[in-house]
């Protein structure tokens, strides 16, 4: 295909720097050069990176993620940048609007950081624990299933469902979220049950 | 596909560029480089871009900007100019083309063009404030800017912008960062469709000449390059598919140049100004030396006694 | 998508109808701008507005929004007409040749067996001709009156270049240009690909649209090849994971169905879903249906799981109606007969049509959980916001339970794209305050309730107390722990079936693949359409390896793709009925004489004899199918219906509202404007921008810079009959709610001429709300009808009615 | 009636020698802060308008504060500029004399004064520099403002703007160029800078300079 980019190419622009084509033609040479003044230090010396998938559409582009810290030797980390990953098939490192914002996502203002209660009639939202929140929703579910489970429709069928509470699943959790979630759920007989794929 | 832009080492590298490849240093005069590096540029395929603005958000994010979030005013550019903060714009234009009566949504990435002949740095009068490295490279530095913004008056795509807040002067830098380590600019790497590209100069005007052949194989008979001459040619080049009326992209000048007043202002004026007022002063130490001081006489002191009428009683 | 993003590469013709992917998927558009700039290939777009992706397309045609359908079975009739079908492909590899029950009969927009107090069809009559012999009846002359290709003839003869332009709109000759183009690629050697989304689903006919394009692209032979295929563009990043895992009211993992009440018992249930072939030599994969169950049935509940309870069937419960889907449960919730409801990362405030309805739901549950890395308008439903959300918290009683969850970046797991690729990713950064995984509050929530049930007892413990939770911290399972769990693993020694003593699998290793299930209880798999993802080889969605040998875009080494690492669906169908690819320059797999082999994995059985067996394996024709028997509510064949609110009342079937066996409830009835309504004038459409994502990059600095603020488009025609200016403030209103919003005014939508008059689009889009860093808006969803697709109820919201006047701002 | 020329404060003291009230301390005040502003104005100015002489910005605390001071220099400039013109544009208005006056200027600049007509309190030489500067001062004061970008960068467009700094720049040369003959013309006619220092000349500085506005003193009968 013209001017289409061989897999040799494509794994050689992928891997170390500029395809020789360019990196060579920019008279890169190994001319250790004094950083100049205008010129801004590099920012992503020495960060850690990590693959990941941009969770908005379904092109699923894959990203880079660097991080200072590194969750793998157990260390805080704070992303501090992200971009497209060139290695990637789909995208060869290009991404949206959206997905070029993705660290604005992940540090957005308005990102939850405690769990929450809004009491009935209440005007506003108050900090609770993760064990208080918890069991307040067991408690609730396991009193409204013990109400409202149908084992036996009229008929007399065996029907085990549970149709007074309800699940809405997401849209960019993991298979492996939404496999957890697929068993929880459907071992208590809920069948109102949705993803996002209805709209 | 141009052989996209690689992912970035996180390991320290010798910038590949710097100091010793100046060969413009406003307000300054600079030896240039025994050997001058090859020029690149970024060439920006109107005819591929969908006006997503992954170019912005990724300029955004790679140079750390935060611009003010807006309002709607009926249009899609936002911000709706080039600001301190936002270096590069998507400017739409709805455009119904007269020839075949179809409306064409003609978007353009506006942005610092890094002009070979770049009128920011002619009109500077910060010494260093604004450099020109030999790869095509124009960068400005902000410890040496006083945010006279005569570079806003020397550019002739009105593209430098001053910051209220540290009062100095910000456009695109080509993500100089990145270059110098050997990566390509933020926006060309996040382009998803690849109607930016960056590499050598000549790459660019080869790859732009193939694009060109396809346009005009889809009746776009005018398809071209723009790579403006006015200001020697530009580092940052545009495919059209109307090159011959480059103004219906958002008033993209036809033949740019940099102002013949600017050229005055930075050329003859300041020479003979400096010679003018030189003059003034040499009349005036020369007329003193061969006149002499014009002193007031006795004669003088004794008229005025006489006419106030002798001596106060 | 039956193909891949990689794959558009391979095409010759790009048409993006019912989507607008240079917008909504612009990384994935890279493949069509390539394929234009590396093979000349040419894109089309046929949309209600002159959308971005247009804005690049060679050929660009209007239509109203909801009238798709017409147009499609126009260019059907286009291809008929002219000659323009691949005979081969037609005959060999669909129902074209079968021929169909007496007593099918369409007339005035109804097919045989229409009963309207139940809005639903008796679809006996939907059916094969069946022979003695048990199998389909079939014509290879394709003359018989009663074929499938004779009946699909006359049932689109209507469809002329001239009602075409009557019901969409679309000037008569763009519409044949674009038919024009699009029968080209009826050649063996060019191929054509269907890029669709929402455009096409969020319709009450949904579902009849993209048949549609199917039908179309069997017809040309465009189905199982490179560069060609119907191409969902899935909305969101694992959507399609959501789906093949069954998170759906009525779905068990891979695609099975739970019971319904009129299935009481495992053998009934099994007896409608293990398809005999309907043609000798078919395979007719379903036949597998009974060990993906019983598989599945024991990754839930192991050892509780025994032939003798037929492996916990009846832990599973059944359906008395054919979903609780999400309109169903905010219409029971609104009843009040709903307790607690979760939304975990999902914004139903914002996404589902008749706000005011849902808000009004929500208000009369005990409990709302709500499980989201962000502050979502839903958690805060009860908040009053002045006009975005006009609430009274005094008095709304529902408990609000708001639960912090990481993001992707702090998350590790596999996603499923629109290719099917399910790739692994790993969490690069730590989460932020007290911010929990979902999977650990889930196994919290599991782990107390089965205490309470351990406890306490109560109504039917048992699918509780013995789910299956072999973690090794049941805490919090790991991603790796719940991925083996799906893959799938030996529960017993496994031997080959036609040599019992041959071991293939010992007790307790990973399955290589679901051609390893057994339906006796001695394999577990929690979703056997992803067997083969993690194997005793390791995780095969961690791959890396992007090599892809010849560029056929297939990319076979990185991650994998369900099913068993197939690239494209039906890749058989590239080979004509030798096993010879249709075009040489793009083969995928090739009959060497002894077997399939080649770039991909044969969507067939390596050794199966191209002459004897189809290439569509799960179907029991082992053909496709241009009439869909009676697997469809609202028809076999696709039909025009238009909008439940729509500016034109239909001229095929004036009788017909809307879809006529489509779901709605009593009081929503009520709420829709009356077909060319004078109080709602304007025809309605929602959409994405590129700028954004959903509702949650409104979140975002960076997206709210680039599109700050909720505005309408409409044509400079429309703001000067209604004196509105450009960047000015509209009021927009439907018979269900109104929004304020900047105007847009544009070339790029125009008024569509329809049966002779003109409707004015008002463009709608979405993003907008009352939380997050973007300026406080609304959302379409305050004005779109309260009805969904007749098939799979996704709600209407690319045509409504609604009217538009100028305003003043918001009062600060 | 008093003469035209004939400022509030000009005096006469008899005496040995005659003393010639010129300038009233406020009027010398105002002339020495124009003065000042006009010096720093022409150095912060010049400091941008040429590379070579932009080692001036570090008298005002180096390019930004240069930058920042000089519009704001120019507006003191204005004011007290203004306060001048208001003083002395009476006495600046065109008489009879001066053109012969003029047309005897190889006389004047070769100091014969006997063959000069009898001017009043200002020649046309003052004359001519005082109008100047009124006029340049204008031009500066409407170009500075159309390039003050920190305030007023949205009042003119970028073509008009390229316009005024280049007029600025041209009207800054001539009015340094004033300033010189001004400052020049003062040394070399001595005894002339006590009038601006301490307000008075000899009778015989006016006798000689300016005759005519000494007699309508005298004949005025002031002073005693």
């Amino acid at each position: 295909m013209r001017m289409e980019l061989s897999r040799r190419q494509f794994l050689g622009t992928t891997g170390a720097g500029l395809s020789s084509t360019t990196l060579l033609a920019l008279g890169f040479g190994d001319v250790e050069a004094a950083h100049a003044d205008a010129i801004r230090p590099f920012k992503l010396v020495n960060t850690t990176e990590t693959r990941n998938t941009c969770p908005y559409c379904s092109v699923a582009c894959g990203i880079i993620m660097y991080s200072k810290g590194d969750l793998k030797k157990g260390e805080k980390a704070e992303i501090i940048h992200i971009e497209g990953d060139t290695d990637h098939p789909t995208n060869r490192g290009t991404l949206c609007p959206k997905g070029a914002a993705l660290l604005d996502f992940v540090k957005a203002e308005t990102r939850l950081k405690i769990p929450k209660i809004r009491k009935p009639g209440s005007d506003k939202f108050e900090p609770i624990s993760w064990e208080a929140a918890l069991d307040r929703i067991a408690r609730v579910l396991k009193d409204d299933r013990d109400k409202n489970f149908i084992v036996k429709n009229n008929d007399g069928v065996t029907v085990n469902r549970w149709t007074s509470s309800g699940f809405l699943a997401a849209s960019a959790t993991t298979n492996e979220t939404a496999f957890c979630t697929y068993k929880v759920v459907r071992s208590a007989g809920m069948v109102v049950f949705d993803n996002q794929a209805r709209v | 596909m141009f052989p996209p832009i690689p992912n970035p080492a996180t390991k320290p590298v010798p910038p590949k560029f710097g100091e010793q490849d100046l060969i413009r240093r406003s307000a300054s005069r600079v030896t240039p480089p025994a050997q001058r590096q090859t020029e690149i540029a970024k060439l920006i395929d109107v005819s591929k871009c969908i006006g997503c603005k992954a170019c912005q958000s990724a300029c955004i994010e790679w140079n750390d900007t935060r611009p003010e979030i807006g309002v709607n005013t009926g249009v899609y550019d936002n911000p709706h100019d080039l600001t301190p903060n936002m270096f590069t714009l998507m400017r739409f234009t709805e455009w119904v083309n007269p020839e075949t009566e179809n409306l064409e949504w003609l978007i353009r990435k506006d942005g610092c063009m890094h002009c070979a002949d770049p009128g920011c740095l002619k009109a500077c009068p910060a010494p260093g404030a604004i450099v020109q490295y030999s790869n095509g490279i124009v960068d400005f530095v902000h410890q040496n800017c006083i945010g006279c913004g005569y570079c806003v008056k020397g550019c002739p795509f009105n593209i430098p912008r001053i910051s209220p807040v540290d009062h100095t002067a910000y456009k695109c830098t080509l993500c100089s960062d990145r270059i110098a380590v050997g990566q390509g600019p933020a926006c060309a790497k996040a382009c998803p469709t690849q109607a930016i590209v960056f590499g050598t100069k000549d790459e660019m005007k080869h790859w732009a000449d193939l694009r060109i052949e396809d346009l005009k194989s889809r009746g776009f008979q005018n398809a071209g390059l723009y790579d403006p001459p006015g200001v020697g040619g530009t580092h940052v080049m545009y495919v059209l598919h109307h090159a011959d009326q480059p103004e219906i992209y958002a008033n993209l000048p036809k033949n740019p140049t940099i102002s013949p007043i600017v050229e005055l202002w930075k050329g003859v004026a300041k020479y003979a100004g400096l010679g003018v007022m030189g003059f003034a002063v040499a009349f005036g130490f020369l007329h003193h030396l061969v006149m002499g001081p014009n002193r007031v006489t006795e004669a003088d002191e004794a008229n005025a006694e006489n006419l106030t009428g002798g001596n106060p009683s | 998508m039956t193909n891949s993003w990689t794959d558009i590469r391979n095409t010759d013709l790009v048409v993006i109808m019912g989507g607008n992917a240079a917008e909504a998927h612009p990384c994935g558009f890279k493949w069509v701008t390539e394929a234009k700039a590396s093979r000349g290939a040419k894109l089309i777009v046929v949309d209600p507005r002159f959308t971005r992706s247009a804005s690049v397309a060679d050929f660009y045609a209007p239509i109203r929004q909801g009238t798709d359908i017409a147009f499609l079975l126009g260019v059907i009739n286009y291809c008929i007409g002219n000659d323009k079908v691949q005979w081969d492909y037609v005959k060999a590899f669909t129902n074209a040749a079968y021929l169909v029950k007496e007593g099918f009969a369409y007339h005035d927009g109804l097919f045989t067996g229409y009963d309207e107090a139940k809005r639903d069809y008796d679809r006996s009559s939907w059916e094969y001709e069946i022979g003695p012999d048990g199998f389909a009846v079939v014509d290879e002359t394709l003359q018989n009156p009663r074929c499938v290709w004779s009946l699909l003839k006359q049932h689109v003869a209507i469809y002329t270049p001239e009602l075409v332009e009557r019901i969409c709109g679309t000037p008569k000759d763009k519409f044949l240009k674009v038919a024009q183009m699009i029968a080209e690629c009826s050649s063996p050697t060019k191929t054509m690909t269907s890029m669709y989304a929402l455009g096409w689903t969020q319709h009450s006919k949904g579902s009849q649209n993209i048949r549609g394009m199917a039908m179309l692209q069997l017809i040309l032979g465009n189905i199982g090849v490179r560069g060609g295929g119907m191409n969902a563009l899935r909305g969101h990043s694992n959507i399609q994971g959501l789906t093949d895992i069954g998170l759906m009211s009525n779905l068990i993992p891979g695609y099975m169905t739970l019971a319904t009440d009129k299935e009481p018992d495992f053998a009934t249930y099994m007896s409608t879903r293990g398809f005999k072939p309907l043609r000798p030599n078919q395979i007719s994969y379903w036949q597998n249906y009974k060990k993906f169950m019983v598989s599945f049935l024991k990754a839930m509940w192991g050892p509780a799981a025994t032939a003798e309870n037929n492996f916990a069937f009846d832990y599973l419960p059944k359906l008395d109606v054919p979903a609780y889907d999400v309109l169903r449960a905010f219409e029971l919730m609104n009843q009040g007969k709903m307790t607690a409801y979760f939304c975990q990362g999902f914004n139903p405030l914002q996404a589902f049509p008749n706000k005011a309805k849902i808000a009004s739901a929500l208000s009369k549950l005990k409990l709302l959980v709500v499980m989201d890395p962000l502050d979502t308008e839903t958690a805060r439903f009860w908040e009053n916001h002045g006009e975005y959300n006009n609430a009274d918290p005094s008095k709304i009683q529902t408990e609000v339970i708001q639960l912090p969850v990481t993001c992707f970046a702090e998350d590790e797991g596999a996603l499923v794209n629109s290719g099917r690729w399910l790739q692994w990713h790993w969490a690069g950064g730590s989460p932020p305050g007290d911010a929990k995984h979902d999977t650990w509050i889930l196994a919290q929530i599991f782990l107390r309730l089965k205490k309470l049930y351990q406890n306490e007892g109560g109504a039917f413990p048992d699918p509780i107390l013995n789910l299956t939770w072999p973690y090794k911290n049941p805490e919090e399972p790991t991603p790796e722990e719940l991925a083996k769990e799906m893959n799938g693993y030996a529960l017993a020694d496994v031997f080959d079936p036609n040599d019992p003593t041959k071991k293939i699998l010992e007790k307790g290793k990973q399955l290589p693949g679901f051609a390893a299930l057994r339906d006796d209880g001695t394999t577990a798999s929690g979703c056997w359409i992803f067997a083969g993802c993690f194997t005793e080889a390791g995780n095969m969605m961690a791959r890396r390896d992007n090599s892809d040998p010849d560029n056929t875009g297939a990319y076979p080494k990185w991650t994998f793709a369900w099913p068993a690492n197939r690239r494209i669906l039906y890749n058989r169908a590239s080979c004509d009925i030798n096993g010879k690819p249709w075009d040489p320059s793009r083969k995928l797999i090739e009959w060497d004489g002894a077997k399939w082999a080649g770039y991909d994995v044969p969507d067939i059985p390596p050794t199966a004899k191209p002459q004897d067996v189809g290439p569509f394996i799960m179907n029991p024709e082992g053909v496709s199918r241009l009439f869909v028997r009676r697997m469809m509510r609202d028809g076999p064949f696709p039909a025009h219906y238009e909008p439940f609110e729509s500016p034109r009342v239909n001229v095929v079937a004036p009788k017909v509202r809307g879809n006529p066996v489509a779901r709605v409830f009593k009081d929503d009835m009520a709420q829709f404007a009356e077909p060319e309504s004078k109080e709602f004038p304007y025809a309605a459409t929602s959409y994405r921008l590129t700028e954004h994502f959903h509702y949650w990059t409104k979140h975002v600095w960076v997206n709210a810079v680039l599109q700050p603020e909720f505005f309408v488009e409409i044509s400079e025609e429309l703001a000067r009959e209604k004196g509105i200016e450009k960047g000015g403030w509209v009021r927009v209103w439907s018979k269900r709610g109104e929004v304020r919003a900047k105007a847009v005014v544009t070339k790029r939508i125009k008024p569509l001429i329809c049966d002779g008059k003109p409707v004015h689009v008002v463009g709608i889009p979405l993003h907008w709300g009352f939380m997050g860093a973007a300026r406080k808006g609304f959302g379409p969803n305050v004005l779109a009808p309260f009805v969904g697709d007749a098939n799979i109820e996704t709600p209407e919201f690319k045509a409504f009615l609604v009217n538009i006047e100028p305003t003043t701002g918001p009062v600060a | 009636m008093t003469a035209r020329d004939i400022e509030p404060g000009d005096m006469v003291h008899k005496g040995h020698p005659v003393t010639v009230d010129r300038y009233t301390a406020g009027a010398r005040l105002n002339h020495w802060v124009t003065a000042a502003s006009l010096i720093l104005l022409a150095l912060s100015g010049l400091a941008l308008f040429h590379p070579s002489l932009f080692f001036l910005t570090g008298l005002f605390g180096g390019g930004q504060w240069t930058r920042t001071i000089h519009p704001w220099i120019g507006v003191v400039l204005f004011f007290s500029f203004t306060g001048l013109f208001l003083r002395f544009w009476k006495a600046n208005l065109w008489a009879r004399e001066d053109k012969a006056w003029l047309n005897r200027i190889r006389d004047v600049l070769t100091n014969h004064e006997e063959r000069l007509p009898e001017v009043g309190k200002y020649n046309a030489g003052q004359k001519f520099i005082f109008w100047g500067m009124s006029f340049l001062v204008i031009v500066l004061i409407v170009t500075g403002f159309a390039i003050w970008d920190q305030y007023f960068n949205n009042l003119t467009s970028i073509p008009v703007k390229r316009v005024a700094v280049l007029t600025h720049s041209i009207a800054a040369v001539a009015i340094i160029c004033i300033w010189i003959v001004h400052v020049y013309a003062a040394i070399w006619v001595r005894g002339t800078i006590s009038a601006m220092t301490r307000g008075r000349v000899t009778g015989g500085w006016a006798w000689r300079h300016h005759r005519k506005w000494l007699r309508e003193l005298v004949s005025g009968k002031r002073g005693g």
